[in-house]
């Protein structure tokens, strides 16, 4: 039965996120960016709600939440701000793979579900601006080169990399710190994000024995391709959380600034754009959540709908957050208001996140070859 | 429990409408679009199958059955939407040929006493198709349903109507018209007052039928009120509905609380045009399209988009009629819905024709599709009214009046 | 000297185009198209005016005005009704590939010049929707299939071919009707230009002696690829006459629409897509203009500005065609107003002269193999 | 004639400013960027070399040069449209941040008595980096450029002003600074005055430097008037120019006439942010995107629409400024470029981000270009009031103000 009803659990979660978002999150943002570094307490609180284990299973003391659950609870913590969630550390966005591989990643628990180490996911996958070499020589792999950019690169203590090798073979790679030395280069980021670690790994032929390998071939294919999936779908319900407080924010601003005489909402060119920003907010967060529907029953259709649901948040998202620097003027432009930070996390966002239109390319071939069974309403 | 998947019945519904709309009305669509008119041996076949447009909720077949299972969940308004984009996936223009009370059918069923409702609901019978319609706009007032100039004044058993009313759909062969007449321009929305004008009544005539862009098969009517007597029983609702506390149920709130469940069913449509264009257009990029050329690599993008604006616009809908069903307050959703499902279904239409090159001028459905849709961002308020409601719902929070 | 003012001569010809425009063209164009068929009247007085002979050198008693002159000219006429001028009679698209062939086709000077026979041009570089065949045997051609549907094919007594043979030799064909057994596809066409003889060619192994060839090889590539240039521009240039009809039009019927107690320009959701119509007429005038410019000074870049000059003309077409009849509201969507008719011309405009991804994607190639000296500003 | 092509002076202008963009201003724009500021010696350098930024014309070594050829086709705004898109493409913080007059000198120029011209625009000498400075917005007025605040009362031999100004763009290092106020509230915008205010006027501070999105290495100050003392010789133009006929030609004409000029250089600034973006992003795709892959079909058709938006926004702008310079009105032209080329820029910068992927986030200039282009869709009136004037104009002939 279509329904766009919460349970009452998921509302609970949500409210308890959107506390923390409101309370702690935004008030600290510019503070942990301009120190590009979080706040412990955050990072402590977050934790102790279970918001930083959503997405591990339960053997991980994991909430194994399903995506619809989740999806909403970021949205909220996101409405907070969006450089402090994907800043916070443990498995990122690398918990989408682990939850496939608890019992051969068990050793790492620990340190990564209690001490909050902190795990980088490197997609070698893009067709350019990579230039790693993973060869396979006798018993081992050598990695060799240099990434681009990627989220918790600069804290990482493991890397979980996708990658195929030179026989195009996909495999993952689970890379230590304390055994792999791999090189953070010193970067120069200053666009946004900038509290989340964004840098890239410089590998000088790191030598990779064999027991680094989490998966190969048909498996790590399987994992990789439903992983990615979720990856997708949980930043892009990141992005639907940064777009209505963006929304929100400009609602409020237009609704009491003056000019000409009279609330700035009233004139059309303004309150039109509010419409217009609200209406694209809802739409993704509708696409958004039926690609966790599908995936949550590992639907065929589910990655699909997962690029569609990131296409559009991207470019939703960019329209959003430029609109409510636009509908807030000169404040828009200054520190002074969050709207300008905003605007810049989420072009970080979109940058690191897939291409607009390669996901809608690979969507649109998806159509054509009409291999899968059609998601029709 | 969020959830996308259709309950049984409305899965039912789906395939059955979808069924009606590939071999009954689809076959047809362009005959009707040429002839400007729908076949009257059409119209009386499918009547007889009791297949009738309700715009607040499509009945097919037993219309009893609904009423039965008043303690279940309320699903009407979402049943309308998903046959609704069936049915005009088959073709826009003849769904709203279709035979029943039309976009009449929701004021009456909102604001009308017992009486009138048995009165005025009953006659679409298998005995011969009736048509209901509504009658708001005016030369004057296109989008501002404020604006009503059409006067009703108060004599002895009734009313006397005089105006002009435009762009009436089935306005010429309705049984009955909900037009809408203020009682005295100073008082504004509160003046407002609906009636049930019956076709027949003296001074009530159809002046003109319009010819337009498409929807050809579907007629366009103008009407004129001169000296027009209706009795009080035609009053809608009574004059006790517009007595109540302070004036809030005016005519103007019979005609708002109207839109807010036909906007969800206007945009379905759209989205079932989109749809139609968007499935043409692909199967006609799968067969014919060079493979993995680059006219190819550049028909997945457009193709990916149009599929996105479709389920985009849909989900919105979905949203609109949920709350409908629910009884929630969903005026901000339905015009959301409206707005976005209006344009993005003419970009749809316009993004295949491009697909489909000159081939497309040459007797192929996106053509008429494109003709059909733009009036869907026009009609039941137009996308600049639209974006007026979903920005007034926006800052009632703030209690700024835009 | 960046200069926007037009001559004195040019603004004698636009002041004609436009009264007659206005005077004749505009008021006769729902009867046209009701009849699928110019006015005599109409196609008389364009003649006395030379306004047919435009592009025709002056062997051929052609004005052989610049480009630049030309689309203004056109601009004016098509202010009137794009339709009506899309049925003209005469060398249609042709003659700008005529005035290269002056002398080869002198013999078919008076049937077109005086007697307005008509031409089409067919070209079959398309890479789809076309199945003909040109094969090449012995001493003759072969030509086999249907083609797209075209314009002024329907009354032609003659067809221009640009094509590639089977043996990928460009070559320009003349067919003349009284020696080439073609056949009229009887269509079915509801959208729009429905003056204009839009129809499909069929040739049955339709043989064409060497007689028939105009030009092949090298002097045919140049001359195909300049024609195209200059029927790009020329048909661009209509198309922005017609949005000036539609802005005109539009901007006068809301400034006179009363809703909500006051003229509908007063609100900003109308008068702001007033300003965004005004905008983008003026954008793609003035791509015009620069493509038409570059084109007589036979620049090398005038063939990508000509496509980048035709795609925006024909998204601007859609746009304030379509906006135009948006604030019309239910006016606009009806036939007692001009703009329906215009929508209709528009998207069978801009469907019939190139799709816009392909102006766009061509356009683009160019820019990257940047083989081209760049005409920068 | 239409025509194109630059002239021999206007191909000169821009070579010599691209030369001096490339070569001086470019090298060092992202570090300014970091540093937050446009290093001291090299404002003192480029101003030895006689590089200024005068909004209304670009001067570049002679500025006699100008008045000496009065007879023949003025050309200056079309020269200023073509040197700052040139200097804006090196680095829009570091070309804002030149020495002169920048935004306070047309004002100046147009309304100033020939007294004030010679005393306020002649300190802009080699000897060292000056800088004028205009300062209309006020915290409560963003676009409303008629809402001005600050009061300006008079008093024996001059005028008190109090109020404060935000978004001053030079404010703090200005030797000068063209201020509006109001004399009399109530006289709506009749009663407003421009008045330059001299740094080191008691009374007049800068309170605050801002941090912003981008232009970090130009200052956009905050500056309050306490109880500050303006001579009457400050009253720019002289009491006589607010006398004249009616009330046109008020402190409100001089600042909307600033903008007719100031909005193509604007735009231009935009124009060639854009440029620098799409160049930038051109070289990367050429040397690193696999050639004749899909990535590199879909870079092909983005780069071309970028270019295409690119050139549309110069066309307009070298339109607004050929009429400048020709006298002719040219308020709707200077709006629709400013319209244009604000909101296209950022949409190159962010289709260019797009191209350039994730590295593009590292060092590169085209992330500092996608902070600094913002702000040119909001200063010297937003996108909304650009729209709003050209509706106006659009709408002048029929006599219904918008």
């Amino acid at each position: 039965m279509i329904s766009f009803r919460s349970t009452e659990e998921e509302l609970a979660f949500v409210e308890v996120a959107k506390n923390l978002a409101k309370e702690k999150i935004r008030p600290q943002a510019r503070i942990c960016e301009r120190n590009q570094k979080l706040n412990e307490e955050i990072v402590q609180e977050v934790q102790e709600l279970g918001f930083l284990s959503l997405e591990l299973s339960e053997d991980w003391d994991g909430l194994e939440l399903p995506l619809i659950s989740q999806v909403q609870i970021l949205q909220g913590l996101c409405y907070g701000d969006l450089d402090v969630v994907q800043g916070l550390p443990g498995a990122g966005d690398a918990a989408s793979f682990i939850r496939f591989l608890n019992q051969r990643l068990d050793t790492y628990k620990t340190d990564i579900v209690d001490e909050l180490q902190t795990v980088s996911y490197l997609d070698l996958s893009e067709d350019w601006g990579t230039n790693i070499e993973v060869k396979k020589e006798m018993n081992h792999y050598i990695l060799n080169g240099m990434s681009q950019p990627v989220k918790l690169a600069a804290q990482a203590d493991y890397v979980l990399i996708a990658v195929m090798d030179s026989n195009g073979e996909p495999i993952l790679f689970w890379l230590d710190s304390s055994v792999h030395p791999w090189h953070v280069e010193e970067g120069d980021y200053r666009l946004g994000l900038l509290t989340s670690g964004i840098a890239r790994f410089t590998f000088d032929h790191v030598k990779i024995s064999t027991d680094a390998i989490l998966a190969q071939g048909n498996t790590a294919e399987k994992i990789i391709q439903d992983g990615r999936t979720r990856v997708r779908i949980l930043q892009a319900a990141r992005e639907v959380g940064l777009m209505e407080a963006a929304l929100d924010y400009a609602t409020e601003y237009t609704a009491s600034r003056k000019a000409f005489g009279q609330e700035i909402a009233k004139f059309q060119g303004v309150s039109f754009r509010i419409a217009k920003m609200a209406i694209e907010t809802r739409i993704v967060n509708h696409l958004v959540w039926e690609a966790a529907l599908q995936a949550d029953q590992e639907h065929p259709e589910a990655e699909g709908l997962s690029l569609r649901a990131l296409h559009r948040a991207h470019k939703s998202l960019r329209y959003v957050t430029d609109s409510a620097v636009q509908l807030l003027g000169g404040h828009g432009y200054i520190q002074e208001f969050p709207v300008e930070k905003w605007m810049r996390d989420a072009q970080a966002q979109v940058t690191l996140y897939g291409r607009e239109r390669q996901c809608l390319k690979k969507r649109g071939e998806q159509i054509i070859a009409g291999n899968r069974e059609e998601v029709m309403a | 429990m969020i959830s996308f998947q259709l309950s049984e019945q409305q899965k039912q519904i789906k395939e059955m409408t979808h069924w009606f709309a590939a071999n009954e009305i689809r076959p047809i669509a362009m005959e009707a679009d040429r002839l400007g008119k729908v076949p009257d041996e059409w119209l009386d076949k499918v009547n007889k199958m009791g297949i009738h447009l309700n715009t607040s909720s499509f009945s097919g077949g037993g219309g009893e059955e609904s009423s039965r299972k008043s303690k279940k969940e309320r699903e009407g308004n979402r049943m309308g939407v998903l046959a609704t984009e069936q049915m005009a996936w088959g073709c826009p223009a003849i769904t709203l040929s279709l035979p029943g009370a039309g976009l009449g059918g929701p004021p009456v069923q909102s604001s009308g006493t017992p009486e009138q409702k048995e009165r005025f609901l009953s006659i679409f019978t298998k005995e011969k198709p009736r048509w209901g319609a509504y009658a708001l706009t005016e030369p004057e007032a296109g989008s501002d349903a404020s604006g009503v100039k059409t006067t009703a004044t108060k004599v002895d058993g009734g009313y006397i109507l005089n105006g002009q009313k435009i762009f009436i759909t089935n306005g010429g062969r309705a049984s009955w018209v909900v037009a809408f007449a203020t009682v005295d321009s100073t008082l504004g929305r509160a003046g407002q007052r609906a009636f049930v004008v019956e076709k027949g009544t003296p001074g009530f005539s159809c002046t003109k039928l319009v010819k337009k862009m498409g929807l050809r098969a579907n007629e366009t009517a103008e009407l004129l009120f001169e000296d027009c007597f209706v009795p009080d029983e035609n009053l809608l609702g009574g004059e006790k509905l517009y007595e109540a506390s302070s004036n809030k149920p005016s005519g103007f709130q019979v005609a708002m609380k109207t839109f807010d469940s036909t906007r969800p069913i206007v945009a379905s449509m759209a989205i079932g045009i989109a749809r139609a264009a968007y499935e043409y257009t692909l199967d006609l990029v799968r067969q014919e399209y060079p493979k993995g050329g680059e006219t190819s690599a550049l028909a997945a993008e457009m193709l990916a988009e149009v599929e996105q604006n479709i389920a985009a616009a849909r989900l919105l809908t979905w949203e609109a009629a949920w709350k409908a069903d629910f009884g929630l307050p969903n005026a901000k959703e339905a015009a959301m819905c409206k707005a976005y499902a209006g344009q993005m279904s003419l970009d749809v239409c316009s993004k295949c024709m491009e697909l489909l090159g000159p081939i497309g001028l040459d007797g192929h459905l996106v053509e008429k599709l494109f003709r059909d849709v733009k009036i869907f961002d026009i009609f039941e308020g137009t996308n600049q009214i639209q974006h007026l409601v979903v920005a007034r719902r926006q800052y009632a929070a703030y209690e700024v009046r835009v």
